[in-house]
């Protein structure tokens, strides 16, 4: 079986399901726009976190629960959101204070490429796409553990890089990629499979990453 | 000296081609009202300093749409679709800054502090042609201040003194942005008597404030 | 997950030689029980980084005058007589920081920058041995950032979040130091239900906050 | 008549009530402890001023008007103090964004030396004195205006001298000079007398200032 043949309807699912594993209870995360979004529901109900959204809040929604006037609470996309209650609204300046200085314990966001030393793309590509870095950059480099979440390829080409081609987001900021093929940790020596999908065979894997790949000697089983 | 004062009045203090500061994340903290009173007022080569482009048709967005603005200096402008378009025919300078970045340079520019020492950007395009400083053996980049000749801020709630508190997260930019500019104005969504805004809840304290307008929110 | 707990469980993260930042101004401010516990628990050879000293008596002035200080890190001494007779003989190091160097200090610190950039101290004892940064030709001071093992916080209404919201100026250096410690205790005056502070009241998130202690204010 | 021969009783009211003259309604204004602290008695009824205590408020005192419980409201010197309604208690951060960031108007505050290029020293006498700098390094640095408003002489020595002598405070900071023996203003080639007690010759204020001191063509008396 190949990875063209995975089921792609429940590829996010996969993805997302897989990242809530990696949250602990009382964690402080944030979670960037798209894919990252749906990990909160598959959290086990004994896991809660506590959601930032860069744009000011600590105990982000999702479920309206106070405030929701769209003209005053949106979520980083502009989007009408909402704070849970004990969640507190912040201003900017509070909000990368929280970032930067290393209070947020985890992120989890998307990438355009990834690479052996666990740097990023996520924010350009130039002459095409330039929509800005927004808190992106801060992110990576303030949070204690940044998570990639993200499909293994892009319309079939590797996104996982011996070394990015496009402008970084941040210089050897990934701990970890989690893609609906398989859990790739970044290690001083390189990337490292630990886990895979079970409906794939490693080379499936090793043939859609671009990046050299050392197989786990305890490599186990996607859950 | 009373600092409430008429839309019309308030935008007299900003002249073509000046910087503006405007609190806001996709338009949520904009200061709609004053935003229109710009256009009005036929306003034009501005350097707009915010969070974002906000989206189409909504708050700031109108002044890049009606061609206001020259530059911008913001984190990101993915929403608004007209500004690819105006960079990309030449017609807007846009300077992309880190969020946290951003912040941190508007609050140097109104601390009086020299600039930010920070890890962002080090090693990306963002580090191109800045000093980089060693403190304790780690890399920073050093970002300078930000300061505007007029800050557009909105207010939940604003008394006489110019007091402010912010709703939600349409506080965002806004307390920030109150210290960084040479001229003030706050748009209330509601004029509140001194002393309804607790003073432990006050979030801007009025000496930021230059003036205030009434008549805020959508 | 509870962050309630007892004052004698919250200073037993603190051992003897920890560095330790204390919220208040002149006393105001400070978590008195916190205080009296890390007396009581006899820790010693500490490093206290606090505005001041307070006055005798009265208390982070009390640590002094028991002789558990080793270190000062502080704007001003001058109303706590004993540490001028500490210093003297030579029992307590003094490192005097010019107040607003010292928030922006720890502020840095909590942040995750690189140091401040002040003109303060430019040209007087506070510069000896500092880089000194030209930025738009004006000279600041580069001062580095401060951390602490363990943070001192009082507040007047708590909520099991860790949520903080301080009543009058005892607010002081509190809010910034419950962003600059590995351990951040807070000392509850008043222990409320989660909503009782509402989201936009909230000065302290109590993702600041590891710990709360009930009994606050003397 | 001689600077000896002046009535020492209200020393202190002359230079506050001339000080006094120097703010206009509407300023934002910190007053270091002692002497300064009587300046707001001497303003005239059309002229508000707000006050600023480092401590944490805008719009301090004098008057209790709103909360005055002195475990939670105390002024730079930890006494008990009060807030004016319209007021706010802001945290040291945001106070000394205000003092640093060039939003505080004036400040008045004493000194123990000034000299002729403005140079303040207000804040050590090694080995006597050490009590710290507090806020004041930070006040002089960023105030738009520095007001000295203080005794001429200590002790019959002078305080205004050609060069400080000791540990600075910070470099050519002071605006303007209040005794009660009369007004010096910094200028850039040095002291300017332009108002004098009546009750004294100028003579008698070049005798008690180490410093050169130019006499103004418009001289006036003190008011």
């Amino acid at each position: 079986m190949t990875a063209t043949t995975l089921d792609r309807s429940n590829l996010k699912e996969i993805v997302a399901r897989r990242v809530a594993r990696e949250l602990r209870d009382g964690d402080f995360v944030n979670l960037g726009i798209g894919l990252p979004t749906l990990v909160p529901q598959f959290l086990p109900t004994d896991v809660r976190v506590t959601l930032q959204a860069e744009v000011g809040m600590v105990g982000a929604g999702p479920c309206p629960e106070v405030d929701a006037d769209p003209r005053y609470v949106v979520d980083a996309g502009g989007k009408p959101a909402s704070i849970r209650i004990g969640g507190a609204f912040i201003d900017s300046v509070t909000s990368f204070t929280l970032i930067r200085g290393g209070h947020v314990d985890a992120t989890v966001l998307g990438a355009l490429q990834v690479d052996s030393e666990g740097n990023l793309a996520n924010w350009i590509i130039p002459g095409k796409m330039v929509p800005g870095m927004g808190g992106a950059m801060d992110l990576v480099v303030g949070a204690k553990r940044v998570i990639v979440a993200m499909e293994h390829t892009q319309r079939g080409e590797p996104k996982i890089l011996p070394r990015c081609t496009l402008p970084l987001t941040a210089l050897g900021c990934v701990n970890l990629i989690v893609t609906e093929m398989g859990v790739i940790e970044v290690q001083p020596y390189g990337l490292l499979l630990t886990e895979i999908n079970p409906d794939l065979e490693v080379a499936d894997v090793v043939a859609a990453t671009a990046a050299p790949l050392r197989i786990s000697s305890s490599l186990t089983v996607m859950l | 000296m009373s600092k409430l004062i008429s839309v019309e009045d308030a935008v007299a203090n900003i002249s073509d081609g000046m910087s503006i500061m405007a609190g806001g994340f996709m338009g949520c903290g904009n200061a709609h009202n004053l935003v229109q009173a710009i256009i009005d007022a036929g306003l034009k080569d501005l350097t707009m300093i915010s969070n974002d482009a906000s989206m189409p048709g909504y708050g700031i967005a109108k002044l890049v749409e009606q061609r206001r603005v020259r530059k911008l200096i913001t984190s990101h402008v993915g929403l608004n679709p007209q500004v690819a378009v105006q960079m990309n025919a030449g017609e807007l300078e846009v300077e992309l800054v880190p969020q946290g970045t951003l912040v941190e340079r508007i609050r140097s520019g109104g601390a009086g502090l020299g600039g930010v020492l920070t890890p962002t950007g080090i090693g990306t395009l963002v580090a191109d042609g800045k000093p980089v400083i060693t403190v304790d053996g780690r890399e920073y980049l050093l970002e300078k201040p930000l300061r505007a000749d007029v800050a557009l801020i909105s207010g939940y709630r604003v008394d006489k003194n110019g007091n402010i508190w912010y709703r939600g997260d349409a506080r965002n930019f806004n307390p920030v942005m109150a210290t960084a500019a040479d001229v003030v104005i706050v748009e209330a969504d509601h004029l509140v008597e001194l002393g309804d805004i607790p003073a432990e809840d006050v979030v801007t304290p009025g000496v930021f404030v230059d003036y205030i307008v009434t008549g805020g929110s959508l």
